[in-house]
């Protein structure tokens, strides 16, 4: 399924999503990318750093700050053909265009009985940790994964960051690709060894679908995404020391969820604690509980965990921010009231 | 015409055009014009087919989600100009979106009759296999699409339009919006995109003086939209009392300067609302007398008028052509009565491709 | 809790809320209601009938089609200390509202460190069921469950309505109310048994925040909301007929959810079934699932069962609709797959 | 200033508004004048302190997320005049929204400068307790407010004033906004509201030239927002030079009108972004040379050699004046800094009230 690595480099996750864009629009003219500040600047993430010199404005389009007005447009350049990835700088600003993005982009092709395709990747930058406040830390994942008609992917490391952005933008319906502000690896950020990676040179397709195991363990399955796999992986070194043995699943698509790997870990270690960096009402943990707890329930030797942001906004204040947030101690934390229940 | 209301947002040429425009009006084709009536009356006899069609199963208690056409149901009679009248100027490769309002320009855009009446019947012979229903016609083949949300085609048509550019096409994207769609974000999002970037968009509002139960002068600002050209520094047109004739007068120029790559306008038709918002719409808020004055001076009847006393055509012609029509809407019909349900499971189907 | 019952008399749904508006606006001048077509027209959906004529158009103001703009000033006349209530005429439209409702109605007592009230009622029709297609047929509960700083509420019957209503418009928090458009008990819909109930003539409160059992039951504990719980009734007799004894739990509350009155229901049953007009992924069954199958794990004698939209758009024809909404029989069935498991 | 850009929008009345404009120039008070001296003086000795104290922390690497002022920073050195000569004519009662970059105003506002120190510190003694930031500015006690969101705050204000509307007050609501923020829906939707409704709502739009990186002229189609007044009916003004002297001006006839009862203007003012958009931004996209050459023609400069020249006040005066300043932002430094940050726990808090 994933293609043989040939030679690869190790770049970061800002570095993998340029690579895969300008790899897939070298071959694709009908691909463009519109979006704030994607052209000269970049991308305030970096994730577009490079190809406004390398294609042109033409190609590589800045935009007013006008979300419905340029989602809206990918929407109907989508219909005529052209394979349009827009960048919507924060998710949190999602909420000036989710018209657009749920009731047309996600529905068309369904309102339309399938005679009408909408190849767009819509980009995203998510996350927090940073002090950014209430406004500009959040993931949202669930608020995408709840709707129908939208393949929604979050990524954790660069050599999955770039074979599933290629498999978004050859992917003929729309995708939702979240990326994490501080998996991209930039400069101005903490620096975290999970945002560099060893990444083919040549294009290749990660599957959208599927998740992970990125540690095999016995004892517990933890689910995360992103920042909560990292931590996870931590948490998981934390464990082993106290004898616990941790399976790790990065879950990488967010919808569809992809039961059959999160099930067929918990069979064997019939325990499951599930992470989230988005809130907890609602969310990543509530949508695998449900799952397990329907389809798996005979695996499950104790209470699911859940561990997310406690339905509150991020605040702003370092200390504060810290606490709603989870992390590797809180996992290992969560972890010991499950397995020694 | 934009002289009397909007003339004073026009550049200097707007004397030119002026001149250009008197001489268009004195040599619009026989062939348009009778086009301009054909789809016209298409529309109505759709309408007053499908006003019949819905209350099937409503009475003697309406009930909305009963009867072979359910959901809501919102018809267009009267506004027929403001599709005739621009999208005679345009080509299967011209995009248009329009609203939940979408019959006329529908037909007018030569969208699959069958199919769509079959669509709105829920069958699976329909545009969406029954899947999008009267809000949601979706013909790619004449490149067609309308939506249940105001203002949300309009961005559409910008990006359609971005297409036609970036592939150096000279096809144009027409967004047809109600008046009261010109209060939405949207609206001004789009404009401003399309007037930066030069793109082929027209937007035509259709001044029916409502938005539902709300009167445009309590929704609206200015009187007339096509002053909000200026905000975009595009051009902006008003055609009064709902005449096809201005509409295809000012709808030619706005095109002929988007396929020129001179950008984008605006468009507004005063029109008329016939009918309630949606069919079962108590119309409280509305006197009664309004409509039978507004239908007193019905635009399609006026053509027909003109076209007979200006010996474009005989009564005997035009009588055929208007049993053609009848004819090819019955047709319509019958393939939609007669064609089948889809399967309930088929719902799972086409999420993604 | 929830005032003794004086004189009743028997209303609609749409009656209900208007009752409760006209009592509160009598009493507070500082409340208003602001919409589409909320004024002469009485709101599409029958929620302020009466009240242009009896309150003036300074007090039920038609608005433009401008969520962002009326919704937002609604937020900027509250922090002001007024008290509006807002109507977004389908939830379906929130689309072209959504960054002022949840990133600031619901972030900004939070963000001010509750220097700022917003007392703002954001009512909105939700459901489906009468061909109205994908974009005017949703519920979206999950959509603002999902995000921090709001109540959010869904009462089915005219009694719920009114006292839930009542003390939205009192709660100093924004309130996120849906009122289902079957349950309004409008002339030109289905008419419902469930659409018509006693009413107490004195105006009173229920809480925003406690689920209720509407039939008691000892084999399975079923939780709707709204048309999910007036066929989640319907199942139960259809059930007892079988045999089983199901307990009916009406939620009322989307945000937060009532887990004491789940969980005890479910320490005597052993058995859960949830049932959602929502989409699957991430919604209502997904959360109780979550919470029961972490708070209440012991309890359960078998998987959970979960009903709802399966993943797709609402369908437009009739046939297609009704095989994605659940209803009685779906219940039915679902229940007979995990009592007899 | 409106009458060579914006002035063919205007009625008829623009001659003779000129005139009492320029009564109003000769007539400025004193007092006035220095307040404006003072805030913007304030706002700037406050922002290049900020900009330190950001960097505590971030060197030699830079990184968001460290040292006392973690997450991003706006600054506004150069766009003093636009708050200064706005909100010198408001008072307690009157609303200010401001956006990202909001420290300008709220100085200006009168925003409790140890609190707001204290919460762009993260402190339990902030504004917010430390869970707003340097973005999410809350002082009700002097009706401020801010946020990180484009256009956001346009519909906030317009809801102030319409709430001071049906009150029957005089009291005014202004929001501030950059230029990129005219692109937005939310800007469109505002204007028409608080233009039908004849809200005392005035947009001031600070014009800097950009949009982070991208030019006003890749993202407003047309050059001058106060055009984009006419799609509402309403007045529009153009502040040229970033002059503070003008700023007053219009914005005092501005409010004028709509304490009377007239309805909301856009003010636009040309004004001058001295840092990058956020402290740490690269700025590849500009030359260097071009803020060198905007802080050669800086406001509080000019003003200051203005009120001397003038005989105002006197050079040891304005020392004098300069020195308070310096101390009581000082103060404010020093209060954020030696106040406890919050309890962790306390993030679960004021969800609700
Ligand atoms: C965003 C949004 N808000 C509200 C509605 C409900 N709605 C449907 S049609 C309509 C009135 C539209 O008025 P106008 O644009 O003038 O079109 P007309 O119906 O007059 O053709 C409204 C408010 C909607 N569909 N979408
Ligand atoms: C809706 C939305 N889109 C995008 C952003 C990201 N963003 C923050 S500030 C900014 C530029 C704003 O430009 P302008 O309004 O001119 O204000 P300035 O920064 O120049 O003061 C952008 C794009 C945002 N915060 N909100
Ligand atoms: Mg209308
Ligand atoms: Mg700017």
């Amino acid at each position: 399924m994933e293609t043989t690595i040939e030679k690869t480099k190790k770049l970061t996750g800002s570095k993998a999503m340029i690579q895969a864009l300008e790899q897939e629009m070298t071959i694709d003219d009908s691909i463009f990318i519109m979006g704030e500040d994607v052209g000269k600047y970049g991308g305030i993430f970096g994730s577009t750093t490079g190809l406004y010199s390398m294609f042109g404005k033409e190609r590589v389009m800045d935009t007013p700050i006008s979300e419905t007005g340029f989602i809206g447009a990918a929407i109907g350049a989508a219909a005529e053909g052209l394979r349009p990835v827009v960048e919507l700088m924060f998710v949190d600003f999602h909420g000036v265009a989710m018209d657009q993005i749920y009731n047309h982009m996600a529905k068309i092709q369904y309102m339309s009985g399938g005679r009408v395709k909408l190849p767009i990747v819509l980009m995203t930058a998510v996350g927090g940790g940073y002090s950014d406040a209430a406004q500009h830390s959040q993931t949202l994942y669930a608020s995408f994964g709840h709707l129908p008609g939208l393949k929604v992917v979050a990524p954790t490391f660069p050599y999955d960051i770039k074979g599933m952005l290629i498999s978004a933008i050859r992917d003929d319906n729309p995708v939702i690709f979240m990326f994490h502000k501080t998996l991209q690896g930039l400069g101005w950020m903490d620096q975290l060894e999970a945002s560099l990676g060893e990444v083919p040179e040549n294009a290749y397709a990660i599957p959208l679908n599927r998740a992970k195991v990125v540690k095999q363990g016995k004892d517990i399955t933890i689910v995360g995404a992103q920042m909560m796999t990292v931590e996870a992986l931590k948490a998981a070194e934390e464990l082993a020391k106290k004898g616990i043995d941790a399976e790790v699943i990065d879950l990488r698509s967010i919808k569809p969820i992809d039961k059959e790997t999160i099930l067929k870990s918990v069979a064997k270690t019939h325990h499951l604690l599930v992470v989230d960096e988005d809130y907890l009402s609602y969310g990543i943990t509530a949508e695998i509980s449900a799952i397990v707890a329907s389809e798996g329930f005979n695996s499950l030797n104790a209470p699911i965990g859940r561990l997310a942001i406690p339905d509150v906004p991020i605040p702003y204040s370092r200390v504060m921010e810290k606490f709603v947030i989870p992390n590797s101690e809180k996992i290992v934390e969560a972890v010991l009231k499950i397995v020694t229940v | 015409m934009f002289i009397n209301d909007c003339g004073h947002f026009l550049p200097l040429q707007a004397l030119v055009i002026l001149y250009i425009n008197f001489s268009i009006m004195n040599n619009i084709r026989k062939k348009d014009l009778l086009w301009m009536y054909r789809v016209m009356k298409t529309s109505r006899y759709f309408e007053e087919r499908m006003e019949k069609a819905y209350l099937e199963g409503k009475q003697p208690v309406f009930n909305i989600g009963a009867g072979p056409v359910p959901g809501e149901m919102h018809l267009s009679n009267g506004q027929e100009p403001a599709a005739a009248g621009m999208i005679v100027h345009l080509t299967k490769n011209d995009t248009v979106t329009a609203t939940h309002r979408p019959h006329h320009e529908a037909i007018a855009k030569g969208v699959d009759l069958k199919k769509m009446t079959a669509e709105i019947f829920g069958k699976k012979t329909g545009l969406s296999k029954g899947k999008g229903g009267h809000m949601h016609l979706f013909d790619p083949n004449v490149k067609f699409s309308c939506g249940g949300i105001v203002g949300a085609g309009i961005p559409h048509a910008a990006g359609a339009a971005l297409a036609n550019k970036k592939r150096n096409t000279n096809w144009v994207a027409v967004a047809f919006i109600g008046d009261g769609a010109t209060n939405t974000g949207a609206f001004h999002e789009s404009l401003n995109l399309a007037a930066l970037w030069k793109l082929p968009l027209i937007v035509v509002v259709e001044d029916n003086s409502w938005g539902i139960s709300v009167a445009k002068k309590d929704s609206t600002s200015v009187p007339f939209n096509c002053i909000r050209a200026k905000s975009y520094d595009i051009n902006g047109y008003y055609v009064k009392k709902n005449n096809p004739i201005e509409m295809y007068r000012d709808s030619k120029e706005a095109i002929d300067r988007a396929r020129n790559g001179e950008g984008p306008s605006i468009i507004e038709i005063q029109t008329d609302r016939y009918l309630g918002h949606f069919q079962g719409d108590p119309e409280f808020y509305r006197n009664k007398d309004e409509v039978a004055a507004l239908r007193a001076k019905d635009p399609i009847e006026k053509l027909k008028k003109k076209l007979i006393k200006e010996s474009y055509i005989t009564v005997q012609e035009l009588s055929t052509i208007d049993s053609l029509i009848i004819k090819e809407v019955d047709k319509a019909y019958e393939f939609a009565k007669h064609s089948e349900y889809p399967k309930p499971e088929e719902a799972l189907g086409d999420v993604f491709c």
